[in-house]
């Protein structure tokens, strides 16, 4: 009928510019080639998908106004945010439009049905990112010490209250957390810190890339062997390019597969990917797919019970929905826990191979 | 109390210290001379990175030859910028000037995006790697270096300014822009060549903080620290600039370490308000004269 | 009884002391010229009037009551008035409104009625503008210039927005600090007027630091020289102007016609 | 004098400030090598604008020369940056002193030492020659100059001036806000310069009565034209002249600033 | 000053609309602004509130800085206040949101005032660096106080309902934001009309003179101060109903160089200045993003390759403006109108 012509549009909020772009600009190529891939493949139960995205300049406000702008003349039925500012100020607005919406930001905040009702979340959030990475150590050396590294804004703060009570209850011992103002230029005297407290492993989390580096350097003249950790957008393969030696063992937690990965073969879109690109492509640009092929599933799941695609129904289908398949892009099917997909993987970074080399499973927790 | 600790973040503090100096000594250089509070120091500084960058990986020039050609770049930067967007604005209201300047930082923000792209960056290997020890304590190499390098450059301005007449004809033109154009006073010229030096000193800034800490286009923010550290040290002042580096950095490593990371900026916010509460023009700044 | 009485005042500046001892006595009424070299001190005695510097030791009295401790605004408050050596109009505003200003301390208009300019803000208001026009711009004549800014006003211009300033603060003692520098004759008589019309028409008291002795020996009527921050010598303008310290100091020969020799070169010597 | 090479020849200039106000309208003016020229008029009449013109630094007040010619040592000034002009012995001291405040007295003529060797360093020997002049500026040689006072600070600019051994000089109202003994003073001294040097001066002046003393010749100028010219002797026996800028009542001696209230003449500058 | 028109009294010669061509176009403002949500879509519904929002905040600035020359980089901060109290009022007392609103800026103005003490110490850049110190403090307390801000998780907030009506989309909230606005800006203009504004002046042309000529320096300062921190806190209560959840991040430094960008950029000393930058500096970069959709026409991924563009053209608009009118849009808008005065002679 009339109703299989209509268009379905996902809106986006990204980051092309700022201190954030180098993610951004991942995700909208990202969302744009599912977009394209999805509808070349006849779209969503037929149904076309289009794809608008303005750039914010990771600033929340300028998230609302290009929110505002792109839902004020286009009927969207899916939005990608930001930032977890933008995420959580903009969620009574997706309610009364009934817009279900996911993003960059993997905040704990958000990991709450009952308040965030119309947002999902694109992998673990980030205490259960800590939470993944605190299982392996304590499987692979139980009561090893661990130090948490954060940096002082909202993105780093937020898994650390809930990393130092499950580090307890695992029975790991919580050396030392150094908080790190944003932006810092120096962190000789941190790394300093870091020696006193000589953990067996430093979580690292709220950071692209600097200051890692130089944490990591200091640690080894300094003759520590404290093995580092990161947490999803620390985990970006230009950690390997950017530091070269030092990189080497680093290790993090990522709920989605590399390009690279060795068993492509169970990962269908993977292959899809490999074919548009032939080059290394980013996760965060992965990201932008999941987000892409989630929403997918998503609304698959909706229309298929005879349901208007609407932000209510669709959360209804996330909660009914199990073993949710992403084409193999996220290693595990899976079913959402609140409005987290808690599944992820450790890596560790392997710098002869130039590459993440998985060190585990793929991990759920329950 | 662990005294060697203490010592050895003492010594760190010193480091990070050692890059606010110079890139102070970059932003007094050009209040010095030109009375323009240039707020796209920090971005200046990024802009040296980033040409680093361009020279040493990018072109994958010899690593001397790339230091030279970024220096020279952002002595370049510096010169270019004042000819076409501070010197139109001579003798208008310095709020209007430094706003301009924020305009500025704005589009070598945006330049270096589009050029470099967004994604931090680390700078090619240049600072020895070996660790130092003095006595007992254990100094990061990088940032050892970095100092040696600030403290031996901001030394030579300090000579400079000491026994060079040109200088004075410096602050006199900034005392004075019209009376300086009737003394004689090659005034663009004086201009050029203080925003040339200081973009030179803010891109030898960017190269050894990028060295340190990467490159990203958004470590434009280390100019905010160093405009604290002007005022505590007085805008026109070289030695203020140095003192105040090094006294802030060693607060913010010590506050850091001993209180958290997060009381940083708290404490050197708050040595600036009672530096400023005790000397309004700064430990080393002039005093401005007013009478009636 | 004196309006101004400056008692012993001291003031210095690091080294350089700027007065000493300094006690001058202002009658109610007439016009006191203060004089001396530069760097004498008489601007530094104005700003310890006004407020501006604080002695180190002595009283200055107004009216009889000790105002050492008061803070310029206060000062002001009490009827102190000037205008300054180099002038300080407010350069951001029009005539009209550098006028108003100096109205300012006879007004009590508050924030909240100043906001919504409604009950006394708005009777205050129309208030001074109307006494602002009847008795300062019609007497010194600059009515037509009320809605210029005042930076772009010649230099003559400029000095009598600043008299017209400190009149609408209907002051009770008015400070001049070289009221006619920088004009030519024509333009100083126009000042010379106006100085004795506020004077007589007024009943202002008046202090005034000169360097034109054609205008001080005309219209003062009583005459204080400084040097280096010490008064060397008082009284009526006649018997100052011959005084042979003060000729010394500060008048030098006076006489045109030996310094136009001096300036021909025809006389080294002197 | 009637030097007949003239160091100086302004020709029918005009200037216009922020491309709206006309301040000059043909003004003409010569100085001749070594001579000593007054430029009188009231307040606004454009002195200052002249001197500003000669001198290359209208374009500071966003001022333009927008017709006429003006000829220093014969070649026109016209893109001639104001540093090359003092390099060629042009010096302008400027109004309202202009020192600069922040530098002690002595980095003061550092500057302007520095300035005017074009930066080759050979100051130094030219400070004795100042401070012979002042030596009350020498007694204040470590004083931050923003605290000078005002006669100190004239002298401290007439010094620097002297620094770029000039040929001539543009000095606008050195007499302002002097003592009567030092106005004294500072003529003589210019007199001095003027005769020990060979320093052409044009010397914008509202003390009439002394600038027609030292000067050779006299222009009297209203709203940015000339209107008399001539010797000082002319000058001073025109009516105008004495009445406006002299303060002679009539033929005899000075009026007195008490009469001029009962008397209100029509204010000529005032439209 | 519009020449040929004769005032008959000097109270009509003080007014704030001195002719009647004033006043009518004042009407025509008025009733445009009152009949634009018939015709506009919500999203420039909600650009007109985010502008409104800016231009309170923008005004506050401009009485300090532009009228009392006191540069400040500490609004964004005192927005924070009022939005901070707003979301806690409305969070624990649910009391009326008027109520809020004036209390938040209440607040606000009282941080406003110690904020505002250096300012009788320090001057120029010092006294702007001396308020990022109050901001960063302020930041730091909005960061640390979790029982009462919940820390960086920040806090949501419901909207405000009048008269039954929830003000939670631009449509409504346009008829609380934009009176408000209005009522501010006239409140402001008024106080330029008064001694207290004159003195507000003074001090930024000459402090010291201005002291002697009786003006009470600390008092005027900081009730220069006090006025600011005022329109900050009631533009930060308003942001915070209108976005509906706020957290530290939401009030960096950026926002507050943003803000002092408009108000130079609008015009320092100038109410249509206020205006005018705070619709310059949050509607440029929405027309940046029209521009880059345009180009999007003829290019593929344009808001990709574009974007950091976009952020070079912002800043070369500021630099540009100030190059053409260091005074500001107001200058260039005075410029206009007086051309077209004056049309067709030529000065
Ligand atoms: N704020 C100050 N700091 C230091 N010295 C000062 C200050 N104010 C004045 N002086 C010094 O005090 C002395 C007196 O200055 P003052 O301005 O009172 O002189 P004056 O008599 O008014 O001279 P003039 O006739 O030149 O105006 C001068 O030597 C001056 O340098
Ligand atoms: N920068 C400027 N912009 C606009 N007008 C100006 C500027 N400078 C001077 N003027 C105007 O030009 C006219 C002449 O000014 P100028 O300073 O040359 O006069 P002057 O003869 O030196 O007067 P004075 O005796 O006051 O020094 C005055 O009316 C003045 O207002
Ligand atoms: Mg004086
Ligand atoms: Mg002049």
């Amino acid at each position: 009928g009339a109703q299989d012509k209509e268009e379905i549009v996902i809106g986006a909020s990204v980051p092309m510019t700022g201190p954030f772009a180098f993610a951004g600009i991942q995700f909208n190529r990202g969302i744009n080639d599912y977009v394209e891939w999805v509808n070349s493949q006849g779209g969503i139960r037929g149904r076309q998908v289009r794809y608008i995205g303005e750039d914010t300049g990771y600033d929340a406000d300028q998230s609302v106004a290009v929110f505002r702008r792109i839902t004020s003349s286009e009927d969207v039925t899916f939005y990608f945010g930001d930032s977890t500012a933008f995420q959580q100020s903009i969620e009574p607005e997706l309610e009364r439009r009934d817009i279900l919406m996911t993003g960059a930001s993997f905040a704990s905040e958000i990991n709450n049905p009952e308040e965030y009702p119309m947002q999902f979340l694109l992998g673990p959030d980030y205490g259960e990112q800590v939470g993944i990475l605190l299982e392996y150590i304590a499987d692979e050396n139980p009561g090893a010490s661990v130090a948490f590294i954060h940096s002082d804004t909202e993105f780093g703060r937020d898994p650390i209250e809930g990393g130092k009570k499950m580090a307890e209850d695992l029975g790991l011992e919580v050396a030392t957390t150094i908080v790190t103002p944003p932006g810092s230029a120096d962190v000789s005297a941190a790394a300093l810190e870091l020696r006193r407290a000589r953990p067996d492993y430093a979580i690292m989390h709220g950071y692209v890339l600097s200051p890692i580096p130089a944490f990591i350097e200091q640690a080894r003249q300094m003759r520590l062997d404290t093995r580092f950790m990161g947490t999803i957008y620390t985990m970006e393969q230009g950690i390997i390019d950017q530091m070269g030696e030092t990189a080497e063992g680093f290790l993090g937690v990522m709920p989605y597969r590399y390009y690279y990965d060795e068993n492509a073969d169970e990962a269908p879109l993977l292959q899809t990917i490999r074919e548009m690109h032939d080059e290394y492509q980013a996760t965060t640009y992965t990201q932008g797919w999941v987000a892409g092929i989630l929403m997918q599933r998503i609304a698959e799941h909706t229309l298929d019970a005879g349901r208007e695609l609407n932000g209510t129904n669709m959360r209804k289908s996330i909660e009914e929905m199990e073993n949710i398949d992403t084409g193999g892009l996220i290693g595990k099917k899976f079913s959402f826990s609140g409005n987290s997909i808690p599944v992820g993987r450790i890596y560790r970074a392997d710098v002869s191979e130039g590459r993440m080399v998985p060190v585990s499973d793929w991990i759920e927790l329950d | 109390m662990d005294w060697l600790f203490l010592f050895e973040v003492s010594l760190a503090g010193l480091g990070r210290g050692g890059l606010y100096a110079l890139t102070g000594v970059a932003f007094v250089l050009i209040y010095k001379a030109t009375r323009v509070i240039n707020l796209a120091i920090g971005e200046m500084l990024m802009v040296g990175a980033y040409l680093f960058i361009g020279f040493g990986a990018g072109m994958a020039l010899p690593l001397w030859l790339a230091v030279i050609l970024a220096l020279l770049g952002g002595a370049l930067l510096g010169f270019v910028l004042e000819r076409t967007a501070i010197r139109p604005l001579l003798g208008e209201n310095p709020i209007s000037v430094f706003m301009v300047t924020i305009g500025l930082s704005s589009v070598l923000v945006g330049l270096v995006e589009i050029i470099w792209t967004a994604n931090p960056r680390s700078l090619p290997d240049l600072l020895p790697r070996d660790p130092i020890f003095i006595g007992d304590a254990f100094v990061a190499p990088k940032t050892f270096w970095s100092f040696v390098i600030a403290a031996g450059v901001i030394a030579v301005f300090l000579l400079l300014f000491r026994f060079w007449r040109g200088g004075v004809a410096l602050r006199a033109t900034a005392s004075d822009q019209g009376a300086a154009y009737a003394m004689g006073i090659n005034v663009p010229a004086v201009y050029s060549l203080a925003w040339a030096l200081a973009g030179l000193l803010a891109a030898g800034a960017g190269i050894l903080l990028g060295a340190i800490s990467g490159a990203s286009s958004s470590m434009g923010v280390f100019g905010l620290t160093v405009l604290v550290v002007v005022i505590v040290g007085g805008l026109d002042s070289v030695l203020g600039a140095l003192l105040a580096g090094v006294l802030i950095g060693w607060v913010e490593s010590v506050a850091g370490v001993y209180l958290g990371g997060e009381y940083e900026q708290l404490f050197t916010f708050s040595i600036l308000l009672v530096v400023l509460l005790v000397r309004p023009w700064g430990l080393f700044g002039t005093r401005e004269i007013e009478r009636l | 009884m004196s309006t101004l009485e400056v008692d012993n005042v001291s003031l210095s500046f690091g080294g350089v002391n700027a007065l000493n001892a300094v006690s001058v006595t202002v009658e109610a009424g007439g016009i006191t010229a203060l004089i001396g070299p530069n760097g004498a001190g008489k601007t530094s005695l104005f700003n310890a009037v006004s407020g501006f510097y604080r002695p180190q030791a002595g009283r200055v009295l107004f009216e009889g009551r000790d105002i050492s401790a008061l803070r310029c605004p206060q000062r002001a408050a009490l009827g102190i008035g000037r205008t300054f050596q180099n002038i300080a109009l407010f350069r951001g505003m029009t005539v009209l409104d550098n006028v108003k200003l100096g109205a300012h301390v006879r007004t009590r208009t508050g924030l909240f009625s100043a906001l919504w300019y409604l009950g006394r803000a708005r009777r205050e208001e129309t208030q001074i503008r109307e006494q602002i026009e009847r008795e300062v711009f019609d007497f010194l004549e600059i009515d037509h210039i009320r809605r210029h800014p005042v930076a772009a006003l010649p230099y003559g211009l400029q000095k009598r927005v600043e008299l017209a300033r400190a009149l609408a603060m209907r002051p009770r003692l008015l400070l001049l600090d070289e009221p006619v520098a920088g004009m030519n004759r024509e333009e100083k008589e126009d000042m010379a007027r106006f100085i004795l019309d506020v004077k007589e028409q007024w009943g202002v008291t008046i202090l005034m630091v000169e360097h034109d002795m054609g205008m001080v020996m005309d219209i003062s009527d009583q005459v204080y020289v400084l040097n280096f921050g010490q008064v060397i010598a008082s009284g009526r303008p006649e018997t100052v102007q011959a005084n042979p310290e003060v000729i010394e100091a500060y008048l030098g020969t006076d006489d045109m016609t030996t310094l136009r020799r001096r300036l021909r070169g025809e006389s080294e010597a002197a | 004098m009637t030097a007949d090479r003239h160091i100086l020849e302004v020709s029918n200039i005009e200037v216009v400030y922020n491309h709206t106000v006309q301040v000059l309208r043909g003004l003409s003016l010569q100085v001749p090598e070594g001579g000593i020229v007054a430029l009188l008029g009231s307040n606004g009449a454009g002195k200052s604008t002249t001197l500003k013109a000669v001198s290359n630094v209208l374009f500071l007040e966003n001022g333009d020369l927008t017709a006429g010619a003006i000829r220093f040592d014969g070649a026109p000034v016209a893109g001639r940056p104001p540093h090359h002009l003092v390099r060629d012995g042009l010096c302008h001291v400027m109004e309202g002193r202009r020192v600069f405040e922040d530098l002690t007295v002595e980095e003061n003529l550092i500057a302007a030492g520095y300035a005017a060797s074009g930066g080759d360093d050979g100051g130094g020997s030219g400070f004795e020659l100042v401070y012979e002049y002042f030596p009350r500026l020498f007694e204040r040689r470590r004083a931050q100059a923003g605290y000078l006072s005002g006669g100190e600070q004239q002298m401290l600019a007439i010094g620097r001036a002297l620094l770029g051994r000039p040929r001539l000089m543009l000095l606008d109202e050195p007499s302002l806000g002097l003592s009567p003994v030092l106005v004294e003073d500072i003529f003589t001294i210019i007199a001095r310069i003027n005769r020990e040097q060979g320093v052409a001066m044009l010397l914008v002046e509202q003390n009439a009565n002394v600038a027609l003393a030292l000067a050779s010749y006299g222009y009297i100028m209203e709203s940015g034209r000339v209107v008399i010219d001539g010797t000082p002797d002319k000058l001073m026996a025109d009516d105008d002249v004495r009445e406006f800028y002299l303060g002679a009542a009539g033929a005899g001696g000075a009026r007195s600033y008490r009469e001029v209230k009962h008397y209100k003449r029509r204010k000529r500058w005032l439209s | 000053m519009r020449i040929g028109s004769p005032k008959e009294t000097y109270a009509a010669d003080e007014a704030l609309f001195r002719t009647r061509t004033q006043w009518a176009w004042f009407g025509v403002l008025l009733a445009a602004l009152a009949g634009f949500p018939f015709v506009a879509n919500l999203y420039w519904l909600y650009l007109v509130c985010l502008v409104s929002i800016n231009v309170i905040a923008v005004t506050g600035l401009n009485v300090l800085t532009g009228y009392t020359g006191q540069v400040s980089l500490g609004q964004a901060a005192f927005m924070g206040v009022g939005a901070y109290t707003v979301a806690w009022l409305e969070n624990h007392t649910g009391s009326p949101f008027p109520v809020n609103l004036l209390a938040g800026s209440v607040v606000a103005t009282g941080v406003g005032l110690i904020a505002g003490l250096p300012s009788l110490r320090v001057k120029g850049l010092y006294l702007a660096i001396a308020t990022i110190a109050a901001s960063f403090i302020l930041l730091f307390i909005f960061k640390n106080w979790e029982s009462v801000t919940n820390g960086t998780r920040g806090i949501g907030i419901e909207p405000p309902s009048a008269f039954g009506v929830a003000l939670e989309n631009p449509d409504t909230f346009y008829w609380l934001v934009v009176p408000v606005t209005v009522v501010m800006l006239l409140l402001a203009s008024n106080l330029f009309r008064t001694r207290i504004g004159r003195a507000f002046i003074a001090i930024r042309d000459r402090d010291i003179s201005a002291s002697v000529l009786g003006i009470d320096l600390p008092r005027y300062k900081l009730m220069s101060f006090g006025i600011s921190a005022f329109y900050a806190g009631m533009a930060g209560g308003l942001y915070a109903y209108f976005f509906g959840s706020i957290n530290p991040e939401s009030f960096p430094l950026l926002m507050s160089i943003f803000l002092l960008a408009a108000v130079i950029v609008g015009g320092m000393g100038s109410m249509l200045g206020s205006i005018l930058g705070g619709i310059f500096m949050t509607l440029v970069p929405e027309l940046l993003r029209y521009g880059i959709d345009f180009l999007g026409l003829f290019m593929e991924n344009a808001s990709a390759v574009l974007s950091p563009v976009r952020t070079v053209v912002f800043g070369l608009l500021i630099v540009g403006f100030l190059l053409f009118e260091p005074l500001g849009l107001a200058e260039i808008w005075r410029r206009i109108r007086r051309f077209f005065h004056l049309w067709p002679f030529r000065t």
